[in-house]
């Protein structure tokens, strides 16, 4: 009851929060037909300094971190990743009118994780100064790689498959390599490195630190904006994707949150890295995952995977998640 | 000035595979190519032009122009853009006749 | 005589302001042919984030402000929106060699509000440390959206009777929903929201208010920059419109300032507000105002309005009527 | 390969109406267009490349191109296009004769 | 509607000179041009489109198309092109046949 | 001796420097196929921010500034830049397979100055307090402007004798012109007379200061992935042009900082000026150099000179000559 209660409560605060009105700002902007539009440089532009900025803090931390406690967290993000695209796969199986390989598609996407989203909730636990490990966004990798690999992987395996019906061989490494070469990640891995063998400190304190709140309040009305544009698109896909989409960022998070309770009791994981790594697993990739899987998976059907991770995934994620996670881990620990 | 005629082939597809279409122009033995940004609705969804921010921008087009003095040439190049990709991205082919200054160029 | 003074003395003080400073500065460059352009991405996240700030600023006052205290005001925002056309169109029916559109259309843009001369004397209030009620900026609308739409109305009205002469009828909704949106409108309407409604001082404070004086410096160079470029263009039309943006600034703005003076009296509108009131007044809309004349009066030559505005009316609003309307405020109140 | 014979209409007129001139292309039944950003010079004006931050954007210009298989229809769309907009708008429109491969989908 | 033949000429060079040439295009009398911004890749060298910062901005690629109702204002458009910068420029040129609506206004 | 291990300790410690660190990244970027891309609009709005912030502050200083002072130094940044020129020219005539043009070219951007290198020298003389005149950076066009001037001059006459052997003229003020009206150029200029003449500082404080340090790290970035992109061009022509790159900018600053220690001497010319002056020497123009060299000496192969200054020059200024002639200056001082 309390716990409910609590919920509530900090969902009404987050409907406060500006992070939470900038993104539905800009689904009512695109709603209302409103030309103002972000120009996609500056959308690039931010995506860039807020990952530098996650990858800068985390790399400086990093320094004097155990990176032993990192192991068991980190083999989790993995399994995580793994787990929610098995798990999306057989869901779609499951469900009619799904072509296959959209259905592999979609649950790639919501084994990857969003950056929107992560820096979304990283803002939030600054603002509660709720403390977590300084290496928890190195997991982000960890669990949005094998996601993209497994997914793709398995979906040409099927789609040989059903050409042939012999030896299938899928350039396994061509997708790690095309996974980390994308923006998102590049920039996470580079202020990672910078911020762990350079002394960052003063560019971090006088323009990254600074900058990121604005940025991010940017990137969530332009993330606003793309859901209700591609509200269309996911029209006119089956609507099994919007249901996936709506319910699974829950029930990942849930999962990640199992698993991280049983880090926390093994290795000692702190509660705030518990629910990063809840939202992360929550959180379906938006920005560097739907080009990868593009040219991974060619002929699935775009609208449906980026319709319902961007338009449905990521506001959910975001609105419900974050405060679930926080009262859930308020009340376990 | 002495005028000579060849033929410009136009491919319209999706930015994300502009570097395959390119390699697949240069294995044809292509002199050069030009390309330019695009928007448009084809039969398959609409592409914004570059302007907005598109938070998955390699969906944008990119309409891909190549000058050569050979029809056979041509006709590889499109047929072999429509095998690899027409199937699974969106995008069209077509050709036109134009006038070069020299064509051994091209 | 001391008014005069004191005028002069804040005229030089003035030229010696880095806004004026950047917006002449953008004009000699451009005059010298000096290849430095800032890029369309970075003016349009400029005036996003300028309009942003003082919505929400505003938004965030209100919630405390007496709203009735605002309906006398807003009135008069209207009513001189208004006003302004009627006089403009007269005005210009009295001037020689003016075709009639251009004449409804210039007439219009001056009625309206200019985004970047509310700015620049935003940041003077803030220097001066004068004060004004919160809702002040959400007067804007008031008296840009009437302005542009009688002016509109009426020209299409004219053209109907000229080609017909017999019933018309005007879309007055679609042309207010085209002003709203506008991208400035837009913008300043979704700051207010999110400053009423979300709890947005961190990221104002870490963000939107310490970027406000740098970008504005920036938009001051860029309509410099244009107003040079498009002195061409009016050189092309009939003089009288320069003549006209020269002028008709200081008399709208008077004619604010009286209105003000009024509100003043009767419900207790604070000097600054006055002087807020008469600089919406007096200058001319360039940023939002264009694109909804061109579609509301696609007849009008461009060249002619936007001419005006931008090569005459903005510089005269900053460099001029900004200082005289706060001597003026010193002097009367 | 066999190519047929088909035409484009090519439209440049300014930005602020391409919305417009897109609804008439789709309403005279064609089945796709493709859409430039473009900056030029004309009897009215010089438009910029929207390099450089142009206060007034949307007075830049747009090329439309629309490939039909069907001669009248393209001189619909023109003719409409023509009407419509080219009094107040500066605009100009032509047709090119291009091949394509499959009339079936234009 | 009665179409007339026309002349389109197309010059793909670098960004740097496009003023260079717009010049050369006026004072042969045309009435206008259209430029586009553009990547490709040709005999000297691979130029990008204007996506990615390129620090020496200049040398990406624009493509100028004219229109002339007059064969030899074309002919004369790009031998003066040709002769004042393909020696130090990258750049090419060609001519298409096009349909007009108004052979006055070109 | 201690100066070799002072110079080595600070080498070691620049690698540390971010500064040099998104240097380096940029190229391993580039060098892994990463798809991060700044945009264009943020690159040339980060080069009007950095030369800005640097114009009006010194501007703001020059104020008080005794300029009898600079006169000294300002000469001898021109001969500096001509002397650069006359001595890349004869070096090149004796090296083998250079094309006579490309050689002036070449010369003519390493006598030029480079406002990435600039900006970065600017940020460790404030990391490592050291003091310098006011007016050094306004030092800047006195040795940029004649070096390319010189560089255009030289190769036109050389072209025109090779073509008639009769009279030449070339349009010098066309050239100077051209480099005024150049966009870095521009941007230096315009702050600096923002700085002399406006009041700048809430503006200066509250915006160009504070991002200074973050946007050089961003251009630093894509400097570095320039430089890498652009070494293939530099691979397919005469390897004579790494060779220079790589030892020129050392004994160009070497030269500067011979000058230097004579206007220290003679004119009181500060250490830190010295320093200064000498960086601006070792520096190969990489903005606006290139741009007005490929129209002044169009025969000129773009390849050749803007590899070997964009691959080798720049980094070579900023990872060595920096830490060399700040090591230096303390132990000659
Ligand atoms: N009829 C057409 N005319 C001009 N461009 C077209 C046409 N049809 C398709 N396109 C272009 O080709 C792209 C891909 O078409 P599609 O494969 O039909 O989706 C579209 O986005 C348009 O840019
Ligand atoms: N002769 C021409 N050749 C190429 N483009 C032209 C020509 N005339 C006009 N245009 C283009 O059409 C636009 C509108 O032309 P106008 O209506 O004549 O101002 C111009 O801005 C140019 O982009
Ligand atoms: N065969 C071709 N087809 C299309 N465009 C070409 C061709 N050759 C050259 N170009 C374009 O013309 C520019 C200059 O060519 P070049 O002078 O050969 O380097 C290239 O950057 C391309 O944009
Ligand atoms: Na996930
Ligand atoms: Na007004
Ligand atoms: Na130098």
């Amino acid at each position: 009851m309390d716990f409910l209660y609590d919920f509530l409560m900090r969902l009404l605060t987050q409907f406060q929060s500006p992070t939470l009105g900038f993104l539905i700002g800009g689904m009512l902007l695109a709603a209302m037909g409103s030309k103002l539009a972000i120009p996609d440089a500056i959308y690039k532009f931010i995506v860039f300094v807020l990952l530098m900025k996650i990858g800068i803090k985390g790399g400086m931390e990093i320094r004097d971190a155990n990176l032993a406690e990192m192991l068991l967290p980190a083999f989790f993000a993995m399994v995580i990743g793994v787990v929610i695209v098995l798990i999306g796969i057989f869901v779609f199986s499951l469900l009619p009118s799904i072509k296959k390989e959209d259905g592999y598609a979609t649950a790639g996407l919501f084994g990857a994780v969003s950056a929107s989203t992560f820096a979304a909730v990283m803002v939030v636990m600054e603002e509660e100064s709720i403390p977590y490990e300084a290496w928890v966004p190195a997991l982000y990798p960890f669990m949005d790689i094998p996601a993209l690999v497994l997914a793709i992987v398995l979906a040409n395996i099927y789609l040989k498959k059903q050409k042939e019906g012999n030896e299938t061989k899928v350039d396994v490494w061509g997708i790690v390599k095309d996974s980390l070469q994308g923006s998102a990640l590049s920039a996470l891995l580079l202020g990672l490195a910078l911020g762990l063998l350079t002394m960052p400190d003063r560019v971090f304190d006088s323009f990254y630190e600074p900058l990121f709140r604005g940025f991010l309040s940017i990137l969530m009305l332009i993330m606003g904006m793309e859901a209700y544009s591609r509200i269309n698109e996911l029209r006119r896909v089956a609507h099994w994707y919007a249901v996936y989409a709506f319910f699974s960022p829950i029930a990942h998070g849930l999962l990640a949150f199992g698993l991280g309770y049983i880090a926390h009791h093994t290795v000692g994981f702190s509660p705030g890295g518990v629910i990063l790594l809840s939202v992360m697993a929550a959180s379906s990739s938006d920005i560097s995952g739907p080009p990868t899987l593009r040219s991974g998976i060619p002929s699935a059907n775009p609208s449906a995977y980026i319709g319902a991770s961007t338009s449905v995934g990521t506001p959910v994620a975001i609105a419900i998640c974050i405060p679930l996670f926080i009262v859930l881990a308020q009340a376990v620990f | 000035m002495t005028l000579h005629v060849a033929e410009k082939v136009v491919i319209i597809t999706e930015k994300i595979i502009a570097k395959g279409v390119c390699n697949i122009i240069e294995s044809c033995g292509a002199t050069g190519y030009t390309l330019f940004a695009a928007g448009g609705k084809g039969s398959r969804n609409n592409r914004s032009t570059a302007q907005r921010s598109s938070v998955v921008d390699d969906f944008a087009n990119v309409q891909i122009e190549i000058i050569v003095n050979n029809y056979s040439m041509a006709e590889e190049i499109m047929e072999k853009v429509r095998q690899t990709y027409f199937k699974n991205y969106s995008g069209i082919t077509y050709l036109e006749d134009i006038k070069i200054l020299r064509p051994e160029k091209f």
